[in-house]
């Protein structure tokens, strides 16, 4: 539901750039009041009466209806043509907004207020009890007309449309690559040659004899010989570290099916052969 | 390309305006297609000045909003064009616009301030919707108990009413009370 | 709007070809815009045949695709407005680099090899990025189990670093302590 915007001058909808309700509209002015002559559907009163913002709105629209001012805002009709409208909504079984019966209240107060006689010490300084809600219909009116204007200013989708035009084929984005230093890269080669060394000091025998190295090693002693005894491959100098490396080599080596094991019958000696079909 | 004609540079200019998918600022059209030309910024603002008044008797214009320039349909030929969507432009319901309103006027606001000028509560809802739409942001909080978001409107904002400023927003001195017209003055020299 | 003026027809289709999502065809602008426009085929034609002459020279073009007609960039200006979407690709990791380094200062180098000095593995990525930034190639197969491939770095890498070659790269001996330095020969004569 989105009711019309009232004009500037707080009646409500006429013309705006929002569509009327048809059958609420009579001259421009919306009929609230079930006038004798014309019968209109309840349903449509209830949008009339739904239409209104608040308090302040329906407030507004009394105000201006009976030609007020609001800065002299006479209490006591405006109460009770608020009520009215009030009961209406309630016998409407209108979601009524707890706003509405505030304002009631707000609006019982300063009639009684008006209606006391000012005693003779009262404070000359005292305010008129008007002055708030009059203050407040002012914002509002102010607020209500920027979002009229507000509605009629034109907006991209319904009164403007952004031009656009397509890219030739030849246009593509460009991703800006990194750059980098000579001394970046100096600087590289510096550290991971340090952090190789840092890595050697520490596990200087796992890198001297290290797996790859000897899977090498390995592939090139048996290079061209038909079978070479397991046991040829491992030196006792190199002690139980380097027996290890070198145990975990032929294991790779098989794995990537570099080499074959072979053994003639159980307890034979295993001889290590190359597979010479995967070279090259 | 060291040195670029003008006729080149307005073509070049006229052609990112376009294809770009949002409005294109000076300083972004420095920091992308003209990188390395070194066109000056006097030469640019003539250069889009003159394509202003080309485009100025065209179907389409361009316009200056607040995050830069694009080019846009003239409205008064908006009842024939939106027959090109099937769909209508989306309406806003007066809580919805003036909720924004008040956001745009006095910004930064707080709900709590909103529903007081408004005498009804502001759903949840409202505010969802604008945010999603990016035209309005929290800019902080108010130092009340609660702490409430303070609400501010967004280029996005302006860019979609075609303003290039919120001083074009109609009858602005009406709105702002002198401290938030300190605040606004503030908040333009940052941008 | 029962007639329409050439001057208005021209706006109207020159507006309505730049705000639509996608080409628009003759078929298509008569039953959108110019609906009950009452607006011949011939005339239209002819609004069309006009304003593609009135873009010749502009930096976008009115051009006929198989959908229909549609604005595009002169295609021309594609360097410079590619540059509308430029992106800057992350900072190159420190694996990245040490690989180049590597490459660049024991080449030709198997990837096998530099994993084994950087203690770690290289992953097939940064040798892709490398190759795709034509700083370095494969410049044989290692005669080894696998026969891995031997990168080393191109002309595309000098140039890059302004180096005549590879001799001007930045003298590691300054860099190295002793003991490092040897490691580094015992490491050279393994090759």
């Amino acid at each position: 539901m989105c009711p019309p915007l009232s004009d500037a001058h707080g009646l409500p909808p006429s013309s705006g750039v929002q569509q009327p309700l048809p059958l609420a509209f009579v001259h421009g002015e919306a009929l609230i009041e079930k006038p004798e002559d014309l019968y209109i559907p309840p349903d449509a009163l209830e949008v009339i009466l739904e239409s209104f913002e608040g308090p302040l709105d329906l407030l507004l629209y009394l105000i201006r209806k009976q030609k007020f001012d609001i800065l002299t805002l006479p209490v006591l009709q405006i109460t009770r043509q608020y009520m009215e409208y009030v009961e209406l909504m309630l016998e409407l079984k209108l979601e009524l907004a707890a706003e509405y019966l505030l304002m009631a209240a707000i609006l019982a107060e300063i009639k009684s207020r008006l209606l006391l006689p000012k005693r003779p010490d009262a404070d000359q300084d005292e305010e008129d009890p008007r002055a708030e809600l009059i203050r407040r219909l002012q914002e509002y009116e102010l607020i209500k007309k920027a979002a009229g204007e507000m509605d009629a200013l034109p907006r991209l989708e319904r009164d403007l449309f952004a031009a656009s035009a397509q890219t030739s084929d030849s246009v593509a984005p460009i991703r800006i690559l990194p750059t980098v230093t000579l001394h970046e890269l100096a600087l590289s080669f510096q550290d991971v040659l340090k952090r190789a060394a840092a890595f050697e000091h520490h596990h200087i025998k796992k890198e001297a004899l290290s797996t790859r190295e000897r899977m090498s090693r390995i592939l090139d002693v048996i290079r061209g010989r038909e079978f070479v005894p397991f046991a040829q491959l491992f030196s006792v100098e190199e002690g139980r570290a380097g027996v290890v490396v070198t145990f975990l080599a032929v294991l790779e080596l098989v794995k990537e099916s570099l080499i074959d094991l072979v053994q003639a019958e159980p307890y034979a000696d295993i001889h290590v052969k190359a597979k010479l079909a995967e070279r090259d | 390309m060291a040195k670029i004609s003008d006729a080149q540079l307005k073509q070049l200019v006229e052609a990112a305006i376009f294809v770009a998918e949002g409005p294109l600022s000076e300083e972004k059209l420095q920091e992308t297609v003209l990188l390395d030309l070194g066109v000056s910024g006097k030469r640019l603002s003539a250069i889009l000045k003159e394509l202003e008044l080309d485009y100025r008797a065209r179907g389409i214009q361009l316009v200056k909003v607040a995050s830069g320039y694009r080019f846009q349909s003239m409205d008064s030929l908006a009842p024939w064009l939106s027959k090109l969507w099937q769909e209508q432009a989306p309406r806003y319901s007066r809580a919805m616009l003036e909720t924004l309103a008040l956001i745009a006027y006095r910004q930064p606001i707080t709900r709590g301030e909103i529903e007081d000028v408004r005498g009804v509560s502001v759903s949840s809802h409202i505010i969802k919707t604008l945010s999603e739409r990016g035209w309005i942001k929290t800019v902080g909080h108010k130092e009340v108990p609660g702490r409430p978001a303070l609400y501010a409107t967004t280029k996005a904002f302006l860019d979609y009413f075609s303003l290039s400023s919120l001083e074009e927003l109609p009858d602005m001195q009406e709105f702002i009370a002198p401290e938030q017209d300190k605040l606004l003055q503030q908040d333009n020299e940052l941008h």
